[in-house]
């Protein structure tokens, strides 16, 4: 897929048809895979990459690229595809300055999984789509893909392309029998003690790094409310729990029936707080109160919190429903 | 900093009887920006506002904190004082320490307590106030008058008189509504018909005048001085250009077997039909349910005899948008229903009437030609009794927990007409109070009962039984007398109560007008300004905005004809300042705001934006309509990126609201 | 002025009231001289669907124990559908309270008329009776702010 | 006991707001047992409500009534007269410290021709 995505692009950038092409190449470390921006035949050759480590997500990143001189070739994941379709309905990303292709996934490796398994002076990982071989300061081992992909990637939502100009590869379908709600509905059925206490644990830990907000397709304000003085959520870093918990709940809120799932913010958060389990709680919240509801798959449809039905359910639902007391 | 001056109403002692004033001037004085303090009698007086006005100029206030009744009482006038003492009138707040706060609460010290926090709110929302500068938005010289009963009427021809153009929609084939079922008016006796139909004539040649007959509201959009209304004009298969109302195609229908909704079902009519001879516009209607060319498509006898070709089997409902300036809502009432008052036995029995029935059984051009005649068997009855406060007063659910008051006079008028036409007859009113305030009413009454010695009876009837000898068994109690009465009567009448038209719900949530329980129209005010809804542009006339008869309606209904002619007089009207507006500089062009805004005000356009870099760059930026924006809002919520704002009401204002409340 | 000392627990409530409704209720509520605790302070916003998320979790960490949304009935918002937000709104916001294991009946969102005042002192007298069981709010405050 | 006492002891008892009634009679009106009682049920409802209850406790009124419910069937403010008559008949009771009528009397009174409704009406009218 690697070499087929490298011709696709040298031609494309040959032909005049595109200025520059965004895809993904090494980072500091070869299981550390990072965006990067190429704009020559060489420059492809030499460091572009795609494997069962490219994790990210690049359709944030057509926001500013695709304000370029010239069109920007993109390649897109299929969950990725769902972020940047959500962006083109917010206007945020100029369509006609992109050129779209598709390129199937079948679940990334990721370098926090394995690490949980209790592997540590990881030096390098490497999969053949099957098995993945971790080479570590102690020596190797290999494990099954499966048991090295992130939670988001089992549990994936689509293999389906939402948008696009060509695709490579095969089209997949969407997964329907995702299990992506168990653990919210783990935490729902929890007390509100147990419920508070896990929180507490998991966001108490964060250092206010914005990993999170920076990574996340949906939060591409071109200032964000906490970076702004005059609107009154301004703070730089949480100085107590009570704002550990605004920033989180207000940042949630924020991207609530905008969120397409991606589970990037999780990925990239240092601290390993599940920050997708709010938005997922959001997200199922909204599926069953409004009908289901999958920000970014479809053009038309209108955001759940800019639409409303005269049968909408009361908040008090919320006190009637609900884990053990 | 602003330079903020506080006033401390007592209003007389309705504030000061429970809240320390003078501590609350004293407290406020520490307040950040606030340069003086003190209270005072009462601030709306023409000496309090004065003292308002000296003090901006003696201390050079920039900001007035009022703490005093409800704004909705006294802003305007305190904004006014400032403005003409040379501050902007959006730099004053008031703090309401009267309505939710000295009326609520009896302890003085956690009323005044209270108090001082509510101003220290209203003094951090001022420190973040800015001068506001209302636009103006012009004004349609165009009236609706949703309605065309005798309330309708009245405004209409007002507001025509005055030299505007005004529409009335109603939703019958005719206007006139339920003043043309009356036989004669209370307390003169003159006969409804003869005072009503030149009116109604006149609203048909007025040229200004425009009816939308057969036809309703069905849409509302736009705001005071420019609404656009989508009426529909339901299909009435016939060409109202065309029409002479010569009569011929209701003598040839073949259908004859139409309740007459006229004469209240108590005799039929054709499927194409005139409600009655002196109907406005005088116009056949087809009832599509009845009629067999539209049923089934056979028969067309009326458009064979129509000479005009006026019948039209293919006509559709059409809809009609128009342009209008002020809106009066005159959808006026109905008896109700009567299915919780088995008691009465108005289901089992034809014999036992309402009010409205016996009104048509004693008309002329009723289905006994006037002749007071038992619907069961066409005997004149020789015992009448006539029952009050049928589902009126009603707190058990089955009825109405107001008084419908017309009731004790139209049943005075008709105990008296019945004796005068029938003087065999015995005639008993049974009554819980009677009640005829109203010029002329209580003599009139009196008279009932000693000139022409109607029976009234203090008490209530507890039930009619329908008895097989064809009279009706009514058993009731005398209070006074303490006996239960046991009477044979040959009629019943019921003097049910009056509820607002059922279409009167659903137009109030287009017009965004408020409601009470019982789906009257709530007023503005309930003493000062009763004749229009809290909404701006939507006025009141007659019984949708509570019970009247029919010189009160007229009144009111001349009375929202002069706040209309009010308002179409004027050229401009001057729009409210507090409205939205978006931080070009954060917004992110994602149309959330213009998703959820109930106007189309946000609309969006590429800037270009100097870069922190020194690049160029194109954005799509939001901006907001001032005329068109009504300040709900609903935007700044929606924007993520906190961009849009509402002016008055900001973010930052709130906040510091919520901040001075919670220290 | 006197302070008087007391030891039982008076919570601070914020009420959010739209203008066009639930603010004339309250004032109706006050003109009939119905009573409910003085911990209870009003402010005036000109739709339910002003309330930014934001401002209710200001408020707690300003040191509210409670806040409630008042505004017109859905269906009679003066502004047309500005309640119907705000109803999406709020019922995602206490979920999510919720979720993160925050006392849910802290918040509240009441549909109050301009013709129902008893209801406005009602319900006030229903939440401040919620809360003040609930007692303090602890799990949503910020040292910082609280006055000891 | 005071006079101010019995009053309160009955409105608790029945639970009703003698106040709702705006005397319009309708509960007289569509009493089967009128002619019976001494005084009517509107009377009772105003004579609660001034506090005059001696006159009730001694009349034979309180038996007559059926406790058909008609009245607070019928009542347009919801007063409901019956639950006030059944309040002063349980208050003769309470005071005269015994029971109309005992468990043991009720195979004597059993009658085919009478509806058991009665019997049960009657039983758990009078054993209160």
């Amino acid at each position: 897929m690697q070499s087929e995505m490298i011709k696709r692009a040298k031609e494309l950038l040959a032909s005049g048809e595109v200025a520059r092409v965004v895809g993904w190449k090494a980072g500091e470390f070869d299981y550390d895979i990072t965006p990067g921006v190429f704009t020559t035949a060489e420059e492809l050759d030499s460091a572009f990459l795609y494997n069962d480590l490219c994790e990210a997500n690049l359709s944030k990143y057509m926001i500013a690229q695709s304000r370029k001189e010239g069109k920007t070739l993109v390649f897109l994941k299929p969950c990725d595809t769902y972020s940047f379709s959500q962006l083109l309905k917010e206007h945020r990303i100029l369509r006609e300055n992109v050129y779209v292709i598709g390129v199937p996934c079948d679940g990334k490796v990721d370098v926090d999984t394995v690490k949980a398994t209790g592997l540590t002076g990881i030096c390098s990982m490497t999969s053949d789509g099957e098995t993945v071989t971790v080479k570590t300061l102690y020596g190797d081992s290999t494990m099954s893909k499966a048991d090295a992909m992130s939670e988001r990637c089992i549990n994936c939502k689509s293999k389906k392309h939402v948008v696009y100009d060509e695709l490579l590869g095969e089209e997949g379908d969407v997964v329907a029998d995702n299990h992506r709600f168990d653990m919210v509905e783990k935490i729902e059925a929890m007390t509100p003690d147990e419920r508070f206490e896990f929180w507490r644990n998991e966001l108490s830990r964060c250092i206010r790094c914005n990993a999170c907000r920076n990574v996340c397709p949906a939060c591409s304000c071109e200032k964000c409310v906490f970076d702004n003085e005059q609107s009154g959520a301004f703070n730089k870093g949480a100085s107590d729990s009570f704002e550990e918990n605004m920033f989180h709940i207000i940042r949630a809120f924020h991207v609530a029936g905008r969120c397409t799932d991606c589970g990037e913010c999780s990925r990239v958060c240092p601290q390993n707080i599940p920050l997708h389990l709010l938005n997922r709680k959001f997200i199922k919240d909204i599926n069953e109160l409004y009908g289901e509801y999958q920000a970014g798959e479809n053009a038309d449809e209108r955001a759940p919190l800019n639409t409303f039905t005269t049968e909408d359910v009361e908040p008090s639902i919320v006190y009637e429903r609900g884990g053990k007391q | 900093m602003q330079k903020i001056g506080v006033f401390v109403c007592h209003c007389g002692t309705n504030i000061a009887a429970t809240v320390d004033v003078k501590a609350v001037a004293e407290a406020l004085k520490g307040e950040p920006g606030v340069v003086f303090s003190t209270d005072y009698q009462y601030m709306c007086s023409e000496a309090g506002q004065n003292l308002i006005k000296n003090s901006i100029k003696e201390y050079g206030l920039t900001g007035v904190v009022v703490c005093s009744c409800s704004p909705r009482m006294h802003e305007q006038t305190f904004r006014k004082a400032a403005q003409s003492a040379g501050i902007n009138p959006y730099m004053v707040e008031i703090a309401n320490i009267r309505e939710q706060c000295s009326w609520i609460h009896k302890d003085i010290w956690s009323a005044t307590e209270k108090a001082i926090i509510l101003g220290k709110a209203a003094v951090a929302k001022v420190q973040l106030n800015a001068p506001l500068t209302a636009g103006e938005s012009p004004v349609v010289k165009r009236a609706l008058v949703i309605g065309g009963g005798i309330a309708g009427i009245q405004t209409a021809l007002d507001i025509a008189e005055a030299g505007f153009e005004v529409d009335i929609v109603e939703k019958q084939p005719t206007i006139g509504g339920k003043m043309t079922q009356i036989d004669k008016t209370f307390p003169t006796l003159d006969c409804a018909a003869c005072i009503l139909t030149p009116k109604m004539v006149d609203c048909a040649q007025n040229e200004k005048i425009k009816i939308y007959s057969y036809s309703e509201v069905a849409d509302v959009k736009g705001f005071v001085g420019n609404f656009t209304v989508k009426i529909k004009k339901k299909a009435r298969y016939v060409d109202e250009d065309k029409c002479t109302g010569c009569g011929i195609c209701t003598e040839k229908c073949p259908v004859k077997n139409v309740p007459n909704e006229f004469n209240m079902g108590m005799d039929n009519r054709r499927a194409i039909y005139i409600p009655f001879a002196q109907a406005v516009p005088k116009v056949a209607t087809i009832d599509a349910n009845y009629c067999n060319m539209l049923k089934n498509g056979k028969c067309g006898v009326c458009s064979k005899f129509c000479t005009v070709g006026a019948i039209d089997y293919k006509q559709q409902d059409t809809i009609v948008e128009e342009k209008y300036g002020a809106i009066v809502v005159a959808t006026g009432f109905n008896p109700i229903k009567l299915d919780d008052f088995d008691e009465f036995a108005y289901s089992q029995s034809k014999d036992v009437i309402t009010s409205l029935e016996f009104e048509r059984l004693t008309n002329a051009a009723g289905p006994t030609s006037g002749t007071l005649l038992r619907p069961s068997d066409g005997k004149h009855p020789h015992t009448i009794v006539f029952v009050q406060c049928v589902g009126s007063r009603d707190t058990s659910g089955c009825g109405k927990t107001y008084c419908s008051k017309i009731c004790c006079m139209y049943t005075a008028k008709h105990a008296m007409l019945t004796r005068e036409k029938y003087p065999d007859t015995d005639v008993y009113v049974f009554y819980i109070d009677v009640r005829t305030p109203g010029k002329n009413f209580d003599e009139f009454y009196r008279r009932a009962v000693e000139e022409y010695g109607v029976h009234y009876i203090k008490g209530m009837v507890g039930k009619v039984v329908p008895r097989s000898d064809g009279t009706l068994m009514v058993q009731a109690s005398d209070l006074l007398s303490n006996e239960q009465l046991h009477i044979n009567a040959d009629l019943v009448v019921l003097a049910a109560a009056i509820e607002p038209d059922k279409s009167a719900r659903s137009l109030a949530t287009m017009l965004t007008a408020s409601m009470d329980t019982n789906d009257f129209f709530t007023e503005a005010h309930p003493k000062l300004r009763p004749v229009e809804s809290p909404t701006a542009g939507i006025f009141l006339s007659g019984v949708c905005q509570g019970p009247k008869d029919i010189p009160e309606t007229v009144s009111q209904a001349s009375a929202a004809a002069a706040k209309v002619i009010g308002l179409l007089a004027k050229d401009k009207l001057t729009c409210n300042p507090c409205v939205a507006q978006a931080n070009e500089l954060m917004c992110n062009g994602c149309s959330s705001c213009e998703k959820v805004c109930p106007y189309g005000a946000i609309t969006y356009s590429d800037k270009e934006f100097r870069m922190p870099d020194r690049t160029t760059a194109i954005r799509r930026v939001a901006s907001v309509n001032e005329a068109v924006c009504q300040g709900c809002g609903a935007c700044t919520v929606a924007c993520p990126s906190g961009a849009m704002d509402l002016k008055g009401f900001s973010n930052s204002q709130i906040m510091a609201e919520v901040d001075a409340i919670c220290k | 002025m006197q302070v008087k000392e007391t030891n039982e627990f008076k919570p601070k409530i914020v009420a959010f009231c739209c203008n066009w409704c639930s603010y004339a209720g309250a004032d109706l509520a006050g003109t009939n001289r119905l009573q409910y605790p003085a911990d209870v302070k009003i402010i005036r916003v000109p739709c339910s669907c002003r309330v930014n998320p934001m401002f209710i979790l200001r408020a707690f960490q300003r040191g509210a124990d409670g806040v409630i949304l008042c505004g017109c009935h859905p269906g009679d918002c003066h502004y047309t559908t500005g309640n119907y937000y705000t109803r999406r709104r709020m019922t995602l916001l206490f979920s999510m309270l919720d979720y993160l294991g925050i006392e849910k009946e802290r918040t509240r969102v009441e549909w109050v008329s301009a013709a129902e005042g008893a209801k406005f002192a009602a319900t006030m007298n229903d939440f401040v009776a919620t809360v003040t069981k609930l007692g303090e709010n602890k799990r949503l405050e910020d040292l910082r702010c609280k006055a000891k | 006991m005071q006079k101010q006492d019995k009053q309160e002891l009955i409105l608790r008892i029945s639970g009703v707001n003698a106040r709702k009634c705006m005397r319009c009679g309708k509960c007289s009106a569509t009493c089967p047992a009128y002619d019976e009682m001494e005084y009517h049920p509107h009377q009772f409802v105003y004579m609660v409500e001034s506090g005059n209850i001696e006159p009730l406790l001694s009349s034979d009124s309180i038996y007559k009534c059926l406790t058909c419910f008609a009245c607070v069937e019928r009542c347009p403010r919801d007063v409901q007269p019956a639950k006030l008559i059944e309040a002063v008949r349980l208050a003769v009771i309470r005071e005269q410290d015994k029971n109309h009528m005992k468990k043991g009397d009720l195979p004597e009174l059993l009658d085919e021709d009478l509806p058991q409704q009665a019997i049960v009406s009657a039983f758990r009218k009078y054993t209160k």
